[in-house]
């Protein structure tokens, strides 16, 4: 059984090793982050199924990331809003 | 071969590749974006390696409160840079740079093939006297028994560090609130995301600190959700930080490395040395530490990423 | 092969990677990202010792790995205290690479 | 006993990692970023959950069942919440 969750571990692996090309692609900021939101959940999904195979602490690391997967996606749609402001600032005299 | 070995190898193999794509992206943004997802990923290596107390720190600060320090961080400095756009290094001295920093990885790896066996180790030195300490975690037990000194510089290296953020703020901002970065807009998605998720960041973070004398976890993964919790809701505009110049604020930064000190000099009367615990009360000195580094700990951490105190800028004016 | 194994090479190629990055990028926040990289291969390899160390029923060398949790606190101190300096120098001089010549005069 | 849940676990597991390499390829092949918003919160919530529910027959006390369950409810409300985020900011960024 160990081996069944390891081999599901390895496949969503896989799935995060390619929509890491979409990282790479974008083309647009929006693009990149939310395939970095995806990778956030499949590496919450592998230390589940870890969890799942006796690793008990990793259910806590994963809890760790669920909690903390939006700040990156907040800080990001935020600083962008930021950084609109300033530039409309800096056009006036 | 068996599967977790496979694992292992196509993990070490995508954090090699987004090491690569972090240094070599062209822009900063994605870079930061390929940061984070490094963080992720080297997180669940710990756990590969059976260090959950390293996962667990790694999760909450490497991943998540960097990734957020870093992405704002980038939108403020903006996408290009003036200068150093065309600037190109000189060929000769680029492949002098490969080639030290090849020399430097083939060297780190040869001595990794050439770990001797078996492994030293303090492991069994570190558990002899765990049992007198009554913490049944081995790495608080290190953290704060045997290498209570590092922890101690430690908690005043991370307060020195924001000291110094503190004083980049401008004369005329000194009164200011520190702000992460931008107003907060009332509202929305993010403050329900906010008032859901901070209330159970908060006893999971508590619930860490209270845990980690037993299990994996502790005050640093504690104080770093519950830091993480605080930007959320500053960013949701549903918290809010007093101006530095607080006194309140400024006695809660101070007091776990004061309790920290007290305890440490307390050492001189019941046994004779700094940071020795009294015998028989080492777990309730310890347990005593962690509760009182965890706030100060956590705002420390929490005012790193807001910055200085800065005026809140005008949107519309 | 074993687990430590691969990851110790993980982490020498990490460090190589980050201090190529630390010479060659010309903007401080790229260079602060290639620090990081480095700072974690350190780490993973020092976590590498600390699971060959592994004795005594414990899954690995709890001394290492007490140090590592203080090397991450640590390095995120430097890495806030550090972006905080950029951000400070950025709003001063708008610029935030290390290049000597501006090859324009839009700084000013 | 023990096989039926086991096969559970296979069963539930293998959707979900089914539903989480559809997210991805929805991510890489989907010609615009809202389509790919789409795919993607399909993936995070439904191949979270299923591997979740597949993990459960296996935990053996509540507490780490409800550690499971409490993982899962976060991604939901973080990934729901952080999509119409990033679903906003694209409107304003075309409009």
């Amino acid at each position: 059984m160990t081996e069944f969750l390891f081999v599901a571990a390895i496949l969503v692996l896989i799935t995060l090793t390619l929509s890491l090309a979409r990282v790479l692609r974008g083309p647009a900021k929006v693009d990149r982050m939310m395939a970095a939101q995806l990778l956030g959940t499949g590496g919450i999904a592998i230390l589940l199924l870890a969890a799942g195979s006796g690793l008990k602490a990793a259910a806590d690391v994963a809890l760790t990331l669920a909690l903390l997967s939006a700040l990156a996606a907040v800080a990001f749609v935020k600083s962008g809003e930021r950084l609109a402001t300033r530039t409309k600032n800096d056009k006036q005299p | 071969m068996n599967t977790d070995l496979i694992f292992c190898m196509g993990l070490a193999l995508l954090i090699l590749g987004v090491a690569v794509f972090v240094v070599g992206s062209r822009e900063p943004f994605p870079a930061v974006v390929g940061f984070v997802i490094f963080g992720l990923l080297v997180s669940i290596a710990w756990m590969c390696l059976s260090a959950p107390d390293v996962a667990l720190t790694e999760a909450a600060i490497g991943g998540g409160v960097t990734g957020a320090l870093l992405l704002v961080a980038t939108a403020r400095l903006g996408d290009s840079s003036k200068k150093g756009q065309k600037t190109k290094t000189p060929m000769g001295f680029h492949g002098l740079v490969i080639l030290l920093c090849v020399a430097v990885s083939a060297g780190l790896i040869a001595v990794v093939l050439t770990f001797p066996e078996p492994a030293p180790t303090l492991a069994l030195v570190a558990l002899e006297p765990l049992e007198s300490t009554g913490v049944k975690n081995p790495v608080t037990a290190v953290l704060l028994a045997y290498r209570a000194l590092d922890t101690l510089l430690e908690t005043v290296v991370v307060l020195l560090a924001m000291a110094g953020v503190w004083s980049l703020a401008k004369d005329s901002d000194w009164s200011k609130t520190p702000l992460f970065g931008y107003s907060p807009e009332p509202g929305g998605p993010l403050v329900l995301l906010a008032k859901v998720l901070i209330p159970v960041g908060v006893i999971f973070g508590i619930y860490m600190v209270w845990t980690g004398s037993d299990h994996p976890g502790g005050k640093f993964q504690g104080a770093a959700i519950l830091a993480a919790m605080g930007i959320l809701g500053l960013v949701a505009g549903v918290t809010s930080v007093p101006a530095v110049t607080n006194a309140k604020l400024r006695w809660l930064l101070v007091l776990g490395p004061a309790v920290f000190l007290v305890v440490g000099l307390m050492g001189f009367l019941s046994v004779g040395y700094f940071l020795a615990w009294p015998p028989g009360l080492s777990k309730a000195v310890i347990v005593l530490i962690e509760v009182a580094l965890t706030p100060s700990l956590a705002l420390m951490l929490g005012l790193l990423v807001a910055g200085p105190p800065r005026q809140l800028p005008t949107s519309n004016s | 092969m074993t687990i430590p194994t691969i990851f110790g090479i993980c982490a020498s190629l990490l460090i190589g990677l980050g201090l190529y990055g630390i010479i060659i990028q010309t903007r401080v926040l790229r260079k602060l990202l290639a620090f990081n990289l480095v700072g974690t291969g350190v780490f993973l390899l020092f976590g590498v010792i600390g699971r060959r160390g592994a004795g005594g029923g414990l899954e690995g060398d709890p001394v290492v790995f007490g140090l590592v949790i203080t090397g991450i606190v640590v390095a995120f101190s430097a890495t806030a205290l550090a972006v905080a300096i950029l951000i400070r120098l950025h709003e001063e001089t708008g610029d935030d690479s290390l290049v000597d010549e501006p090859p324009d005069e839009e700084g000013r | 006993m023990s096989t039926v849940l086991d096969l559970l676990t296979i069963v539930f597991v293998s959707v979900g990692v089914f539903f989480f390499v559809a997210g991805t390829v929805g991510l890489l092949r989907f010609p615009d970023t809202l389509t790919r918003l789409h795919a993607l919160t399909k993936a995070d919530n439904l191949g979270l959950g299923l591997i979740v529910i597949g993990l459960l027959p296996r935990v053996d006390s509540p507490q780490d069942a409800l550690k499971l369950i409490l993982v899962w409810a976060l991604v939901l409300v973080a990934s729901s919440n952080s999509s119409q985020l990033i679903a906003r900011k694209v409107r304003r960024e075309e409009s």
